[in-house]
């Protein structure tokens, strides 16, 4: 019994040491002695690149870190300069960012949330990462731009195409250049009324999570403007492989477009199910029956194979444009890995200039200073024209491409053919809108 | 009316699946005593198998074209498969068109070999060691099963279409005096059904009418009599081992038309699949086919938009409802045995 | 009137009558053997007096009391032990926590959260393990794992679990089966000791003579099913049916 | 309050070291080196040690007790979550009356969910906890999304009501999780030569409930409780026949393991407020019977190893990348690097999946114990060749 007290005291001591090393700051320094959190004090700077890289995303997430790396490239002078050269600031420099050599550390988000804030915290509290970037679903970019806000860092996001990212889940640490649900719809829905009329009897199959219910609402919306009647809208477990019982009564149901809002693994089965169905070759209602994606992605249309032919979606950016942007960006992505540079890569490419160009105009990399120099900054050169880092939500507006899928691919890369570039002002929408209502960014956040 | 025709259909078609990944496991289970949580592995090795086999077909060598340009303005690179120059551009096609059918053939030798290796090589050495251990382990291939997979052919879904001739679907509704495209259903899950039947009905036939068969049946019933009676019986079960790893990837090279085949689909399927056994009942074959079957035409009618009207989230949770009610109101699943897996 | 009544048991499994009409009357502080032929029921009787099977027809009196359709933590909390024909005990535990366990069932009852305090605190219910550990001989194995110990060592183990629950009934169901001549002797003496020196009845369930002889008062002939004579052992031993029915098939 | 036998002490004491020092013990190599990498000192992973150290004793009571082998184990530690993040958003930003929260809440979800799925055993009551605990996933990532947050999880907003305490900050940021005006997230830098050793509130919070749950389970383990459970796994019929009732024994650690659950989902949460479905998944399940097997079962301290184990892999191991490995070999000639770094790669970073998957199987066929046998088997190795040269030894220690 005696043993015991000496535990207890025991305990009692190192509980003690615990506390008089809080009380004693001359020894330890308390983070706050930094003007803001991981203020790069070296002659090199850190940006961690969050990325699945196990999981169902991994060939995506791979993509995106291909893009980083040539971007860290591009920015520390190597190779071609890629979109340095047609980025309309010249701001920077090529010789890194506000002079110091720019160095990365990634990090897997196994598209999961908790999974992608442990690897954020990683590379924030271990390397020391000033801005963190990447992702290629909008539960990750909303889970690790909230921690970003906690941690007062930057967060420069991937891949994320729900509205809730800058809608109702936005915060002021973090920044999106892909395009949303409202574009998809805001773009796609006058193209599809011109290609298969105005009257059309929709019906939905939405994946039963945050981004399928703002795509669907998104997609919904714009083409019921343009006079299209939705019949149903029925929600799918983001668990399930097999679409047929979802498919199978949507002939009975008397529509004659079939909207997928779903992404991944979830389209490439239910398109390709649906197609197995023989749908797009049935005749309802008189007119063709007809299949829509509302997001595409190249590693989706790769996994749908020959089933995407002829089939309306929209991107964020697509390899196949002429600006010069475009041309530069391909030109040294395809140069480095042999193949052309996904949408993904784009997004994530054009996050890193934009954050080292916000950086080097700002002259400081405080993420209240980065903010600011990216809010309401106005830009050209980077692939979608002109291009608007809009103050209220932080969300990038610029031309959205309609596109669908080739009847005559020439590679493996070659999937899609662009088939309307929306006019910015087309999908712009007031900060309000109730797509994107409920949150608010809140005031910058330097950390400690 | 023809909505519940048509759902029933798809249940059936689905059970189809569910019933000829489950056969495998119960079999296993049945003869070796092992619960093998990489039976879903299995499946997907068998979908691989036709990947692998289209991907042999369409080995290519490389010709210039100069006409063309690829993307950075060289000029375009296309891939010739050798089945071009051997059998012609035609033949070729129609090679490459029919490699998921061939791969059936491609299949057999190889999820035998797969299925002799595991059972020799780690299997074996786990039949008297608890049925956790046995969990664990298996588990265990699984997730290296899958990684190597995954190493070798990526993470994303790899297109597998089925034959152009089995394109389209057949117009049920229409033969049995319905609307026209009211009940449709498409060809190669038709294929698909009549070939997990076919295969169901072998397994049955074979442990019913062969020696080989009804050794093994007495081994189901009891191991150690026979055992006793001289008769090699750990051979056998090596034997079927194999068989059941071909039943899987059989389930599985069918299936790659249906969804493109990712590494991941074996566990997918393998929670799905232990749910079906349990409540078929742990090494009732029989009751590991009517669960398949169960369970695919629940799932299909908790899919109907008029059932997620009234119960949301119904379609997401079906499949575990159902077994947790099968699990409390028959123990041992509609047709197991007593005192199997109890302790 | 004895300790343990059983009236017009029958009990069916699909097409087999495995008991019918069994009637049976153990008295209290006698050493009562059951014996039978293989299938003559004796383990299906035995299962139902314990709570495992419940019977389909008649009634099983303990004390005065029902048994039938108590769980069999419940039948043993009446006071009726019962000892396994291949020994049950816990073999992934230490002897003295074997012995410990029935001790707290005994003081505990069926359930009882004592998560916090240790084992080794509860002195009188260690003091009471230790001292029959030493009444059964095996004070010096207390930390040896039970699943590591003979055959013979783990019979008196679980005789000796059983005990320190005072039981007023001790069933065992065969317990010499599968023993040396020698260990089967030991126990013999072991029980002879035990009916002797305790206020306890016995009922024992066996199939060799040898072991009914040396230790019955009186005895059950069970047959198909069926009881076919109780009598004393000197009348069973020149019983000519029982000879027919039994004794001259094993002879 | 009795004593604790010498070995339990010293077990005790061990733990107590090395999480109170932890952030000496994971940072070993100097900030900058080559070898920084491997170190784990920071706080967000100590913080996951200690966190999954919880979650794997408290699942240990259960399967490393009375064998019960539970799929589905991590639903509680996620509505434990999901209860410390309303408890933010409504009541307040100190984490106390979250973690009692979520704890009370996981007590009943799992008295609930236990009731039910252990009137079954064997693999019976695998698949029933699977099934409870995939439904509870499925409808919190979906139709639950006002509840959970859904697919993005349930995080903190700038108008929570939050009834004691403000919805912002005077800088009109979201305040963050508290003990009595400390912040969870505050850390402070030690700095020695070339070393940084990081001292966080939140981690230490967490040891102290680590210590503190470690010490409960030396308890139970040591507790007629405790005892009767072992009794359970060994063997049940025995246990009927004895007068003792089952039923009510694996229910109640059953709870007591979906406490610990639920605690480890509150410290989560007050570590870093958000609560995401995924944590539900079997898959989650899955990792915490990967960490009590691989450290090894029904052991005090195989739990705690086993958890650190794996979390030092997910977050250390997978972070090197390609890059890295052609540095580490870059003083050997090219072919020969290019080889060893092809062999390598596969196995490393982003393969760390492969790796564990081949480790946790060797671990199941040669080492069943886990790495507590391992350790011992090390430990009696060496005492027999110590014995070799002349000494006597007594009998091993019975495992711990």
């Amino acid at each position: 019994m005696s043993k015991t007290d000496v535990s207890r005291r025991g305990l009692l001591k190192t509980g003690a040491l615990a506390g008089s090393g809080l009380a004693l700051p001359t020894i330890f320094t308390a983070q706050s002695a930094h003007a803001y959190t991981n203020e790069p004090t070296g002659s090199s700077v850190t940006l961690g690149f969050n990325v699945p890289q196990t999981g169902p995303y991994a060939d995506e997430g791979a993509d995106e870190l291909r893009a980083y790396q040539l971007a860290i490239e591009h920015l520390n002078g190597g190779g071609d300069g890629g979109m340095l050269n047609t980025f309309s600031s010249k701001a920077l420099q090529g010789n890194g960012i506000l002079g110091k050599e720019v160095k990365y550390v990634t990090g897997d988000t196994q598209t999961k949330s908790d999974a992608a804030r442990a690897s954020a915290k990683s590379m924030i509290e271990k390397d020391g990462a000033v801005m963190i970037t990447g992702g290629s679903s909008s539960g990750v970019a909303v889970a690790v731009q909230a921690l970003c806000q906690e941690a007062g860092v930057i967060f420069m996001a991937g891949l994320t195409h729900s509205n809730d990212t800058t809608g109702k889940d936005k915060r002021a640490n973090g920044f999106r250049h892909f395009f949303n649900s409202y574009m998809s719809g805001a773009a796609l829905a006058p193209v599809l009324a011109n290609a298969y009329g105005k009257d059309r009897k929709a019906y939905h199959l939405t994946a039963d999570y945050n981004w399928g219910y703002t795509t669907e609402e998104a997609v919904r919306s714009s083409t019921e403007a343009m006079g299209w009647e939705t019949v149903a809208a029925v929600k799918t477990p983001l668990t399930q492989t097999d679409f047929s019982s979802y498919i199978a009564p949507v002939l009975q149901s008397g529509a004659d477009t079939l909207i997928l809002n779903h992404y991944g693994g979830n389209m490439v089965n239910s398109l390709t199910n649906a197609v197995q169905f023989g749908l797009r070759d049935k005749q309802v209602n008189g007119k063709d029956f007809q299949i829509v994606v509302p997001l595409y992605s190249r590693l989706m249309a790769k996994g749908a194979g020959a089933n995407v032919k002829g089939i309306f979606g929209s991107t964020n950016w697509h390899w196949s444009l002429q600006d010069e942007g475009s041309k530069a960006f391909v030109r040294s992505f395809g140069t480095k890995y042999g193949f052309p540079p996904s949408q993904a890569a784009h997004t994530c490419y054009v996050q890193t200039l934009l954050y080292a160009d916000a950086v080097q105009r700002a002259g400081s990399f405080a993420p209240c200073a980065v903010a600011e120099a990216l809010e309401g900054y106005e830009f050209d050169g980077l692939g979608n024209g002109k291009t608007l880092y809009r103050a209220e939500d932080h969300q990038c507006f610029k031309d959205v491409l309609v596109v669908k899928g080739k009847e005559n691919p020439t590679s493996e890369f070659d999937l899609l053919e662009i088939v309307e570039v929306t006019p910015v002002e087309q999908v712009t929408y007031a900060p309000d809108h109730p797509q994107f209502s409920g949150g608010a960014l809140g005031t910058c956040n330097n950390g400690a | 009316m023809d909505a519940i025709i048509l759902q029933i259909l798809n249940g059936l078609d689905k059970g189809s699946a569910y019933a000829l990944i489950a056969l495998g496991l119960t079999l296993i289970f049945g003869t070796l005593g092992v619960v093998n949580f990489a039976h879903g592995a299995l499946f997907m090795i068998g979908a691989f198998c036709a990947v692998t086999l289209s991907r042999i077909l369409t080995l290519s060598h490389t010709v210039i074209d100069e006409t063309k340009t690829d993307f950075l303005g060289n000029p375009l690179k296309v891939d010739v498969p050798y089945v071009h120059d051997i059998f012609g551009i035609a033949a070729g096609n129609a090679i490459i068109d029919w490699a998921v059918p061939l791969a059936i053939l491609f299949a057999i030798p190889v999820m035998i070999l797969v299925g002799v290796v595991m059972e020799r090589g780690l299997i074996k050495h786990f039949y008297k060691r608890p049925h956790a251990d046995q969990i664990l382990v298996t588990f265990g291939l699984a997730i290296v099963l899958q990684e190597v997979i995954k190493y070798f052919y990526g993470a994303n879904p790899i297109p597998t279409p089925a034959p152009a001739a089995f394109k389209g679907s057949f117009d049920f509704g229409a033969a049995i005096g319905f609307d026209p495209n009211l009940i449709i259903y498409p060809y190669w899950r038709i294929i698909y059904f009549l070939f997990a039947t076919l295969i169901i009905g072998g397994v049955f036939a074979f442990l019913q009418f062969t020696t080989f068969g009804m050794v093994v049946r007495a081994g189901m019933a009891d191991r150690e009599t026979v055992g006793l009676l001289g008769i090699n019986i750990d051979k056998r079960f090596t034997i079927m081992f194999g068989i059941a790893a071909a039943v899987a990837g059989l389930a599985g090279v069918m299936y790659t038309p249906i969804n493109s085949p990712n590494y991941h689909m074996g566990m997918d399927f393998l929670v799905l699949s232990f749910v079906v056994v349990v409540v078929g009942g742990m090494g009732s074959l029989p009751g590991a086919v009517l669960a398949g079957f169960l369970l695919g035409v629940l799932e299909s009618f908790a899919s109907m938009r008029e059932v997620i009207d009234i119960i949301p989230g119904i379609n997401q949770i079906i499949i575990y409802l159902v077994a947790i009610i099968i699990l409390l109101t028959r123990p041992r699943g509609l047709m197991g045995r007593k005192g199997v897996m109890e302790d | 009137m004895g300790i343990l009544e059983v009236k017009n048991v029958g009990k069916r499994f699909g097409g087999l009558q495995a008991l019918s009409e069994v009637n049976l009357s153990v008295r209290e502080n006698s050493v009562h053997a059951i014996i039978g032929p293989n299938g003559a029921g004796k383990s299906t009787l035995l299962n139902c007096l314990v709570g495992k099977l419940i019977p389909d027809t008649g009634s099983v009196m303990f004390d005065g009391k029902s048994v039938l359709g108590r769980a069999p933590y419940e039948i043993n909390q009446m006071g009726i032990s019962r000892v396994f024909q291949t020994p049950e005990i816990f073999g992934d535990l230490t002897v003295l926590e074997n012995m410990l366990i029935p001790c707290f069932a005994k003081r505990d009852g069926a359930f009882e959260l004592n998560a916090i305090s240790s084992v080794m605190d509860q002195k009188e219910v260690l003091e009471k393990a230790e001292h029959m550990l030493e009444e059964m001989n095996m004070a010096d194995k207390r930390h040896m794992h039970a699943a590591a110990m003979s055959r013979g060592d783990k019979r008196r183990l679980e005789i000796g679990m059983c005990l320190s629950q005072e039981p007023r009934l001790l069933l065992l169901d065969e317990p010499t089966a599968g023993m040396a001549r020698a260990d089967t002797n030991n126990t013999i003496d072991l029980l002879k000791q035990i009916s002797d020196e305790r206020d306890i009845t016995i009922a024992i369930i066996e199939h060799d003579m040898h072991v009914v002889f040396s230790l019955a008062d009186r005895i059950t002939v069970l047959a198909q099913g069926t009881p076919l004579v109780e009598d004393d052992p000197q009348n069973i031993k020149g019983n000519p049916k029982v000879r027919e029915a039994y004794l001259g098939e094993s002879a | 309050m009795k004593s604790l036998t010498k070995n339990d002490l010293t077990l005790l004491v061990a733990v107590a070291f090395l999480t109170l020092f932890a952030p000496f013990i994971l940072n070993p190599f100097p900030e900058g080196s080559a070898m920084a990498q491997f170190n784990a000192g920071y706080p967000d992973l100590m913080q996951r040690f200690v966190i999954f150290g919880i979650f794997a004793i408290g699942f240990n009571i259960l399967f490393g007790l009375t064998g019960y082998l539970s799929f589905g184990h991590a639903a509680f530690l996620g509505v434990g979550s999901y209860a410390a993040v309303w408890m933010f958003k409504l009541l307040s930003m100190n984490v106390i009356p979250a973690i009692i929260l979520s704890v009370i809440v996981a007590g009943l979800f799992s008295l609930l969910i236990g009731f039910v799925s252990l009137r079954r055993s064997g693999i019976y009551f695998s698949i029933l906890t699977l099934a409870f605990a995939q439904m509870m996933f499925a409808l919190a990532y979906s139709v639950l999304t006002p509840i959970t947050g859904g697919e993005t999880g349930l995080q903190l907003a700038l108008d929570d009501p939050r009834i004691l305490g403000s919805s912002q900050t005077p800088e009109g940021n979201i305040p963050v999780p508290g003990l009595f005006g400390m912040e969870m997230r505050d850390s402070f830098d030690l700095e020695l030569g070339s070393w940084v050793f990081t001292f966080n509130i939140g981690y230490y919070f967490c040891a102290l409930v680590l210590i503190a749950s470690f010490y409960l389970a030396i308890r139970i383990f040591r507790s007629p409780f405790g005892m009767m459970l072992r009794a359970v796994k060994s063997n049940q019929q025995r246990m009927n026949y004895t007068g003792l009732n089952t039923r009510p024994y694996t229910l109640a650690a059953f709870v007591i393991s979906g406490m610990y659950a639920g605690l480890a989902g509150g410290l989560m949460a007050s570590m870093d407020p958000l609560a995401g479905a995924e944590r539900m998944q079997w898959t989650a399940s899955g990792e915490v019977v990967l960490m009590t097997i691989l450290g090894g079962a029904g052991t005090l301290i195989g739990p705690v190893l086993g958890a650190g184990f794996i979390k030092y892999f997910e977050n250390i191991f997978s972070k090197i990348n390609a890059t890295i490995l052609h540095e580490w070999f870059a003083f050997l000639p090219d072919g020969l690097e290019d080889f060893i770094v092809a062999i390598l790669y596969p196995f490393i970073g982003k393969g760390w999946h492969l790796t564990l998957g081949i480790l946790f199987m060797m671990v199941v066929i040669f080492l069943p114990g886990g790495l507590v046998e391992g350790g011992q088997r090390i430990r009696s190795w060496l005492q027999a060749r110590k014995s070799k040269n002349g000494r006597p030894n007594g009998t091993t220690e019975p495992a711990e």
